[in-house]
């Protein structure tokens, strides 16, 4: 057993009460797309609005100093959990905000005379390096620029279990390697990245490793250091913070470098009717009045996640996706989408079950209260290299319990034999 | 609401075994269609016959309730005249979109009524739609040129 | 008097009951920076947190259609505030993100070569008109854009009291204008632009027309149609919504022309590993899992507006700014920045005390409990084109009163005492 | 804490009568610095005489914080060598970084400790360092150069 009783945090939850339908109570499974919000974070960001509500940075009154201090708390909170200097956190809207944010630092750099010489400097003779199972987010920005810059656009291929293949490495970061952007764990395998290995031959070549953390910093413990990369992207809303912020880390020497995306208030140094410079990391990149309830209520799903214990969550995810892995896997005519042993896999879990489309099995989940995803899950080209035309997809986090994994078992069978399969 | 009434015999049946599902040559347009919040997908083909509606003829992956909606729309509007065809299509979007207040007249949808049940989940309505918005494309698309 | 009891609504905001420095009662006269929330909206966050909360457009089981209903709902409202279509609307973090998102609109199809023959193409040829008043959110976009294609930049001066000054619009607008971008109402000096009159002259010329409404949207009645303009962008928070949303609304002609800034999940059509096409507007423009408790924060806040009535809440500042303008004008040595009489004007009011610097005289109000801002406002050309290096700025809302604004000079009266001036 | 004791007598002094407010030429550097949150903005020049600080001239816009600060800086620091001025400023960093728990040491700071109370203003620290910021900055680049 992991370190925490699942059962028993499930009361700061108050969704997870909710009867829906047919008096069916709530079985959230549909953790991947995203989570639930304790008390303690609805409650953080109620406080702000009650007590302290007042744009940062700005105002010199009371309330001004007392929301500027709530929000630079939650900027420290969300550093030290992942091993960061305060000043290397970006609060954004979203991962896909932070990730278009960084493929706009080298659109920005290359359109920019100032940007000769940076690192965020490209043309059609550098490369950018993706994979084929990336969720859209960590692609689209990557293709754009690709297609603005006429860099050149590569790929690390999957193999069958849905594992990065990393058998080219050598040639497919090389030398003319400006960016190698990728996912920690895929929101669709559960497949987890061997990073360090990537981001060594990153650095190698001189490439920065942009790491796409949406599926890990909910799930597990995070460290930028001892993962030897550039920049980090991942949203709250997945990690029991509100909706509405999520988080860029980058390296201070290169955020000093990098041009900001959003311009406005607030990130400027000066400014003339005809020209303006910009103020240094992090402010640069918070153009307007920012997100400051939504950045408080991270800072407090950190605390919560924190005072659970992010080795305790991975372990318990671990022990669910076990249950799960050995539940489904003896279902005839289902297969498991991604690896089916419990190594270096997170608590997503993809499967297909023979003659019942996922869309129709989502239902009869769905018709017992338990809440899954379907579909191609934002990673459409995963979906073309793994030969399937959708998924359904069971994603696991801290108050999920066994009990509700033999439940989701049991439904399965259950569709199979209204189904007729 | 029962799973049972959504998924009516019928449906299942014509997921079984869809009418219409092999793409026929000659045609006049074909259309594809896709959902990209699922990635289900209809290839559709039209010809007509004079001011009327020839020959339907589609392929596709997509769930029960696509393929059974597609299955059901090809075998109502084969013969039907342009405007009798859009109209049908014009009621079964008006059933669709009723959010389950009304059934549907069998006497106008026929198996089509099978679908009502559809109404009641917002997220499952374009599936239902999906074959009949590549017919509508390819009609309009027919009618034009 | 307006139609409503500004004290009676009072019960709603929470934070207008705290006491702050020296036991003072906080009189928030801060709302041009942020507004504060009152419990509906706040309450509408946890009601979505706490029932409803799923992925929206994504999960196939009923929390995610209840999210989606919710989201959807929000829209409609935010829609038909402003006399706008639903999928006209789109939902951002802020002003300064919706701004920038047409303004990349335009550098983005200028890059693409499908932008050519669209009306956001631009190049050395075209034009860029802008105004000495605005917010860094509406000017530093534009420049940006200028800088990066080539364009033009261009602006109309200010008069003496912060007033555009038309005399040359003819000239400034003119055949080769792709983009008309101002202020509705000053941020800095409560000054309202006379809008049609400039959008018929772009229209003339064919230029598109972008309202920042970020004073005007929370304040009055703003009919985008009436207004004959093409987009408008406010920001949530300044309206008595959560911080973490903002508005773009756009013509729909338009937002089918215009290409996303960012890329990732939802906004899709299909994708594969090297290329993608979009979705329709309003979702090209929603690129990942939205600010859903943040839009539906949003809504709830439009209903409270509306309660009240925009009318009644133009008046009822209108008359706070009458008394504030008298009040303060009586005072020796206090300068007002911007119209001194109360004609086409709203409730911002800037101003200067000679020989107290406004950091300093903020500092006084603070200790009163009298929250205002001090300095440039984000709005550093106005300062310099009006010769002043920081202002003190005094705005109001439905909740301020009568009796806030005669401390509100009072207390600048006794600030003089102190400084001894 | 009272108004009075932020503002005391003597910050308000330097206000109205700065010291070394007056650009003096010649001199072996100039910074200009400014805070964006504000738009207060001061030009400094310092030459050096030896290892020590001779001269210390400004000029600038600012509230009587930034002022008087930068008014008793230029006092506190001319005659003093390169690095008594910078332990100088440390230390009145560490005074204004203090949230207000400490006091400051007359002995060391001498009019400086006026400004303690600033430490109780966020808001306001930054415009206390405005000068010796600039100072600061001046100081290193004389030394390297
Ligand atoms: C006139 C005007 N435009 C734009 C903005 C930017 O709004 P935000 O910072 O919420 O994006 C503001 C407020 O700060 C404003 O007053
Ligand atoms: C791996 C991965 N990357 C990126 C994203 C995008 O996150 P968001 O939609 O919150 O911006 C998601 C989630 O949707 C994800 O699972």
């Amino acid at each position: 057993m992991a370190g925490f009783d699942s059962a028993s945090l499930r009361g700061d939850f108050p969704i997870l009460d909710r009867v829906v339908r047919n008096g069916n109570r709530l079985v959230y499974l549909d953790n991947g797309a995203t989570s639930q919000k304790p008390r303690s974070v609805v409650d953080a960001e109620r406080e702000f609005y009650f007590h302290h509500n007042a744009a940062v940075h700005r105002g010199a009154h009371l309330l001004a100093e007392e929301a500027t201090d709530a929000f630079e708390g939650a900027r420290t909170k969300v550093a030290s959990h992942v091993n960061a200097k305060s000043e290397e956190i970006i609060f954004t809207k979203s991962a896909t905000e932070a990730l278009n944010m960084v493929a706009y630092g080298f659109l920005n750099a290359t359109l920019d005379k100032s940007g000769v010489g940076s690192p965020f400097h490209i043309d059609k003779s550098k490369n950018i390096v993706v994979s084929e199972l990336e969720h859209h987010a960590n692609l689209l920005p990557w293709q754009q620029l690709a297609a603005r810059t006429g860099a050149q656009l590569r790929w690390f291929p999957v193999d069958p279990e849905g594992r990065l293949d990393l058998t080219n490495i050598e040639s497919i970061i090389d030398a003319q390697t400006a960016v190698v952007a990728l996912t920690h764990q895929s929101n669709v395998t559960g497949a987890i990245t061997d990073v360090p290995l990537i981001s060594n031959r990153a650095r190698q070549v001189g490439a920065i490793f942009v790491l796409d953390a949406c599926q890990s910093v909910p799930h597990m413990k995070v460290d930028v250091q001892a993962l030897n990369i550039d920049f980090l992207a991942y949203s709250g809303h997945k990690a029991l913070g509100p909706t509405g912020v999520g988080v860029l880390w980058g390296r201070y020497e290169l955020l000093e470098q990098m041009p900001p995306m959003l311009t406005g208030g607030s990130m400027i140094e000066s400014a003339t009717i005809t020209s303006a410079t910009f103020a240094s990391p992090p402010k640069r990149f918070e153009a307007g009045v920012p997100n400051m309830a939504q950045a408080v209520g991270l800072g407090a799903a950190i605390d919560y996640l924190n005072n659970v214990g992010m080795g305790a969550i991975a372990e318990h995810e671990s022990e669910l996706t076990s249950r799960a892995l050995a539940g489904l896997g003896a279902i005839s005519g289902l297969t498991i989408i991604g690896p089916t042993n419990n190594h270096a896999r997170g608590g997503v879990l993809s499967f297909t079950v023979e003659g019942i489309h996922p869309h129709d099995l989502g239902q009869v989940l769905d018709d017992k209260g338990i809440a899954v995803r379907t579909g191609h899950h934002c990673a459409w080209p995963l979906m073309q290299a793994l030969k399937v035309n959708a998924t359904t997809r069971a994603s696991f986090y801290l108050y999920n319990t066994e009990d509700e994994v033999d439940q989701l078992v049991a439904a399965v069978i259950d569709a199979k034999r209204f189904f007729k399969v | 609401m029962s799973l049972e009434s959504l998924y009516q015999e019928i449906i299942l049946d014509h997921y079984k075994n869809p009418h219409h599902k092999e793409l026929h040559a000659p045609y006049a347009i074909e259309v594809h269609h896709n959902n990209p919040s699922c990635g289900d997908e209809v290839t559709l083909r039209l010809s007509l016959n004079g001011d009327s509606i020839g020959q339907v003829s589609w392929s596709g992956v997509g769930c029960s309730i696509s393929q059974a909606s597609t299955s059901i729309m090809s075998d109502l509007v084969t013969g039907k005249t342009m405007s009798e065809a859009l109209e049908l299509e014009r009621i079964f979007l008006e059933l669709m979109q009723s959010k389950g207040n009304f059934s549907g007249d069998v006497e106008v949808l026929e198996d089509a009524v099978a679908l009502s049940g559809v109404a009641k989940y917002p997220a499952r309505v374009k599936c239902a739609l999906l074959g009949w918005m590549a017919f509508r494309d390819a009609a309009l698309r027919a009618g034009s040129s």
